[in-house]
């Protein structure tokens, strides 16, 4: 914390440079423009299949990678652009995969659903609600055999703490006290299914006892508390104190994927969640905290609109996958 | 004569459905006649299903019989499994055919097995629905066709009903089976139309449908693949090669002497099917006929189109490489009518 | 409870009559009896395949039977053969199935781990660790939508905890209300396994929590205390308030099956759990408030000893299956 | 010559072992020479593996290593797919096949389809055990032989070693393979013993092993079916019936090649599996057979010999008639023989 940083300051400005809360900033718009940017390609016919957008999610998202390096995992989930971009994604390479070019992250392979950048240590999105949990485990578990030191923060929503992935992992994380980090993205609903229709507990939060871990409820549209919770939970794992959970409280603006009519939640409780822009938010903290102007803000935001511009300008251009390679990386090719 | 149309005794006034109206309006008759019927899965309720099937009946039959319910495929499954040995007769949605990966073990080891093992003592009424397939772009994890691995359980049953009338059809035939009956609908027919009877009326499990009557080939094809094998037909028929097409509609048991009678017919067997290539539902077709008498009346070998033997890829031209097409039915067809033993 | 007992005795004392009472105890030998006689069945070559003994669980499956009508459900796991006995099971039927026999409960296709009395409300034992668990709440849907009354009582394991399909069970219970008992017999190991190594918990009755429903946790091998705790659940249940978890602490004085060289336990832990015989117990007590003399109990003993014998002689001489019956009850026969 | 030993390349010294010796000699080594590798599994730890595979190995290798998990299949698979992705190389036991149906999830939609998935982006180079089949009178949900599911599957190699030779060499292999290999061992083979060769081989995946020479009939078993094949060979002989034995091995990918050398050679084919026999593997190598040019080499229909079509019974008599048998086997043969297109 540099000297000139008040000590009531929230957990953020108090932890990170101004370059790094610059940088957090420009990573929430840059998730957000980048998802206004998927729909419009979607709308334009650029893309097939569906994509589920995290447009209101992206304090949770970028708050929760902060205390990660490039060495730290992620798995993320069905809703994943924002963790991807949060772990240092190229925005580019993303939307080529979303085309389904081979000059995606899959190679067209994947798609949104399965959106991954292993050299960032972005293990993938999941399709399988809950699917990424036990698989998070296993590489924490790879970091704690290996000692290398790597924390994982495994994404997943509200809908998939009522899977059972969900109870077995956090059992043996817990049993074997391994390096990992669960983050519970609660944002109300799985799908059009309220967790007060799906889930028997109060706070998601709270199903960590059940684990003898940790489990903190925090305000997922606040970027500072997210952050500050991850980084306990990561501080935790890292001195092999084993595993903790973190809820974070958020909410989705746009409907669950393509085909959603929003007909399970009201118009005002959106337009509420909407006055929540955890966006607004994390530039309104800053420039309290004189980290940013109002200017500089704005330049931010319209430097990610360019980026996002340009990323699909480019990722359009970039080269179909071969039909002969249909086959290819089903299996590992050897060398010969 | 529209093949594709119900049969004959069927006496419903027939009105244009989409496959997925026709499955709603057989869910529909179910919870209207019999109180014990009760549909469970996630977002049926109303959201009306990922796919739109149950639609609105939430709101004319309550939350207590249309249940939407957690994330939860293992757990949800065995209620339906116990549910249905209590007295209920559940109709479970997976939202996903791959979703069943997870409850493999309440359907195989539970839900087909529990009245053997009790030795008769209970039965398991109970239907569970697989919306299955590729074309959607869903990718590897939402586009798998999985009735082979189902096809392999004794104790089930498994249709895969290729036309609305039969999509309606034979989820009432389910709904009266005592026993677990499995249906696998694919996603892409949702939308397709096709003239369905009025009322209540069952397709039996069990017996395949000749869609297309020919002499110099048999095309046995399953689900959407029915509908290729018959838009290939017609182009075959301007060459000259008159093909039956064989709408499989069960995959177990199989309706073997529809299959047979067939191939003694046309001496010539090719097999459609959008499930992986090996061991998929046509390894089974073929070996069917290949241990059978009809074998003598073979004068090819058996040819059969699968998946291709990959996970579905998303790129849009990748994704319909994986699966047969038209064209690679008459290339399939033609190569096998020249054929000769 | 009659005006002559004392208000400070134990539940079991208060709540039932004499004759339930010595009910009660009989059944308990009878499933010592039982299992004793399986046991030697086995050594001599009668029984094929494996068994799971319940011998020092008595108490357990009788106390949580008793609030039970014939009317009501249980589902029973690999080691239930307590649990059918105290749901009013005819000892010979299931001497006969497992001796493989036409005339057991199973047509002798199921044996000891399917052994099942759908006519008094067993459902079956189960296979698969955990896979009772939602049938369970499936049977307690079934009696809330048809208003048949019923109460299902779910018996498991400390080792089914872990399994996802507790988890999804139990919430689903939850959130519809459904009346479930779920009695996890906490032997202290699944197979080798003990829970201090697989179960991230101290007691399981803690992850009631997480559904928001009542846990208790009770000495296992006190018929009383079990009686008196999943009476209370059961009365809830009938009320329409919902499932509750019961952890009923006992322990397995036999190997976890034919095959178990008991190298992850020692002598003396074995030992002092057989001193806490639940029979012996519950003898005691019946003794202590004059329910039954000494003599009656030794009598009891030696009546549960005849029936056995008598049961396995019986048993032996039914007919085998058909052998062309093979595939008979794989689906179900429609009359014509 | 002892067509069951292993092959002539093999240089190690040669110890009679039993199957489930030879597995653990391959875990062993595996262990010793790789800080990566890993097991995981039920109660493999100090109790020594449901079957005793594992045996003592934890006593050497340590718990960190040796890792009894939580009854937990679905997280403790989808543990192993993490871990093979991230730099170990697990090594997974089902403490019973039919326990896999809990963790289909982890096993098809996951570690067989992260590599495609991702473009190629990793690799889960991860093995995994299901002890199968039945006759240990353990009834119908721990009997069973589900290899036909997995063999449907791209992405995953599946094997089925018949000799403690072939388990050993082919665990090797599949250690080496950089992608997910399924194994299936027969419960009833754990006690047969053979010889086995000291150190390190790798039996290669994908290559089938003609355990028996011979003109008249092809018989293409599987598992423990090989050596009730070879038995059924030997009674044969006396009837001047000269039958060859293929041991395919691998269920995926199948060796084409091998099988149908084979058949065209002897013109006859019989399959023998103890799967259900509808969409069993016998339906594949059937189906593969009928679609070759060896189809024009067959005098006779292909025959199936599968489980029966129920789940497994616990009375003896009865489990035993429902998978084939050496009767059964040498009743099909000597029809096929006489058969005559
Ligand atoms: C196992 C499984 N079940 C169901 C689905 C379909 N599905 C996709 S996302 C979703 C809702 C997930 O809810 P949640 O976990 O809260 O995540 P959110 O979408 O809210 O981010 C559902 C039901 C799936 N993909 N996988
Ligand atoms: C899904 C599943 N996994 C593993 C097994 C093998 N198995 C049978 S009983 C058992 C231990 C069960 O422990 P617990 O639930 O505590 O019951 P207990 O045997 O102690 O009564 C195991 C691992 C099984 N039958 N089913
Ligand atoms: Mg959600
Ligand atoms: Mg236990």
């Amino acid at each position: 914390m540099p000297d000139s940083v008040d000590g009531n300051a929230p957990f953020a400005i108090r932890q990170y440079s101004a370059d790094e809360l610059k940088a957090a900033l420009r990573k929430m718009y840059l998730i957000r423009k980048f998802e206004e940017g998927a729909e419009e390609s979607y709308t334009r016919g650029l893309i097939h299949g569906t994509m589920h957008l995290s447009i209101g999610q992206e304090a949770s998202a970028v708050g929760a990678c902060m205390p990660l390096t490039d060495h730290d995992k992620i798995t993320s989930t069905h809703r994943g652009h924002g963790h991807c971009v949060a772990k240092g994604a190229d925005v580019e390479k993303m939307f080529a995969e979303f085309f389904g070019k081979e000059t995606g992250y899959c190679r067209g392979r994947g798609g949104s659903m399965h959106i991954a950048d292993v050299a960032k240590g972005n293990l993938g999105a999941n399709g399988i609600v809950g699917g990424d949990i036990p698989i998070a485990v296993g590489s924490a578990l790879a970091a704690k055999r290996l000692g290398s030191g790597a924390v994982t923060v495994c994404f997943f929503g509200d809908g998939a703490n009522n899977e059972g992935a969900f109870h077995e992992a956090l059992n043996m994380a817990a049993v074997w006290k391994l390096p990992v980090v669960f983050v519970c993205e609660n944002n109300k609903y799985g799908m059009s299914t309220s967790t007060a229709r799906s889930t028997a507990v109060k706070s998601i939060a709270e199903r960590a006892a059940s684990y003898s871990m940790p489990g903190l409820s925090v305000d997922g549209n606040d970027f500072s508390a997210v952050a500050e919770a991850v980084d306990t939970a990561v501080a935790r794992a890292r001195a092999g104190e084993g595993p903790s959970l973190v809820e974070s409280v958020t909410y989705r603006w746009r409907g669950h994927s393509k085909s959603d009519r929003n007909r399970y939640r009201t118009k005002e409780e959106i337009a509420e969640w909407m006055d929540k822009d955890p966006i607004k938010r994390m530039a309104e903290m800053l420039l309290a905290h004189k980290i940013l102007s109002a200017d500089a803000v704005a330049e931010l935001e319209a430097e990610a609109d360019r980026e996002i511009a340009a990323a699909i300008e480019a990722a359009k251009a970039g080269p179909d996958p071969e039909a002969g390679d249909l086959t290819r990386d089903v299996y590992t090719e050897l060398a010969a | 004569m529209n093949m594709m149309a119900p049969t004959a005794e069927v006496e419903g006034e027939l009105r244009e459905l989409s496959y997925a109206e026709a499955i709603r309006e057989a869910l529909d008759i179910a919870l209207g006649e019999d109180e014990r019927v009760i549909l469970m899965g996630e977002d049926i309720g109303v959201y009306g299903g990922a796919f739109q099937v149950t639609g609105d009946l939430v709101h004319k039959y309550g939350e207590e019989r249309v249940i939407d319910t957690p994330i939860s495929e293992l757990g949800g499954a065995g209620v339906s499994v116990g549910a249905a040995m209590c007295g209920l007769k559940p109709i479970f949605e997976f939202q996903f055919s791959d979703f069943a990966a997870l409850a493999m073990e309440q359907i195989v080891n539970q839900a087909a097995k529990v009245r053997f093992m009790l030795g008769g003592a209970v039965s398991v009424p109970l239907v569970m629905r697989f919306p299955a397939g590729s074309g959607t772009g869903a990718a590897a994890q939402h586009s798998q066709s999985l009735e082979a691995w189902l096809g392999h359980v004794p104790g089930l049953k498994v249709v895969q009903p290729s036309t609305p009338a039969d999509a309606k059809g034979l989820l009432l035939a389910a709904l009266d089976d005592p026993d677990p009956v499995m249906i696998f609908e694919h996603k892409l027919l949702y939308k397709m139309k096709g003239e369905v009877p009025a009322g209540r009326y069952t397709t039996p499990i069990g017996v395949a449908a000749v869609r297309r009557e020919g002499t110099d080939l048999t095309i046995v094809a399953t689900s959407i693949m029915v509908h290729k094998a018959l838009a290939a037909a017609e182009e075959l028929a301007k060459d000259g090669i008159d093909v039956e097409v064989v709408d499989l509609r069960t995959v177990r048991p199989m309706d073997r002497d529809t299959v047979l009678a067939s191939v003694r017919k046309t001496g010539r067997l090719l097999c459609v099917y959008e499930g992986v290539k090996t061991l998929g539902v046509g390894a089974e077709v073929s070996a069917m006929v290949a241990e059978s008498d009809a074998f003598d009346y073979l004068d090819a070998p058996i040819v059969r189109l699968g998946g291709a033997e990959c996970p579905i890829p998303y790129n849009p031209e990748l994704e319909k490489a994986a699966v047969p097409q038209v064209p690679d039915i008459l290339r399939a067809a033609r190569q096998l009518v020249k054929a000769e033993v």
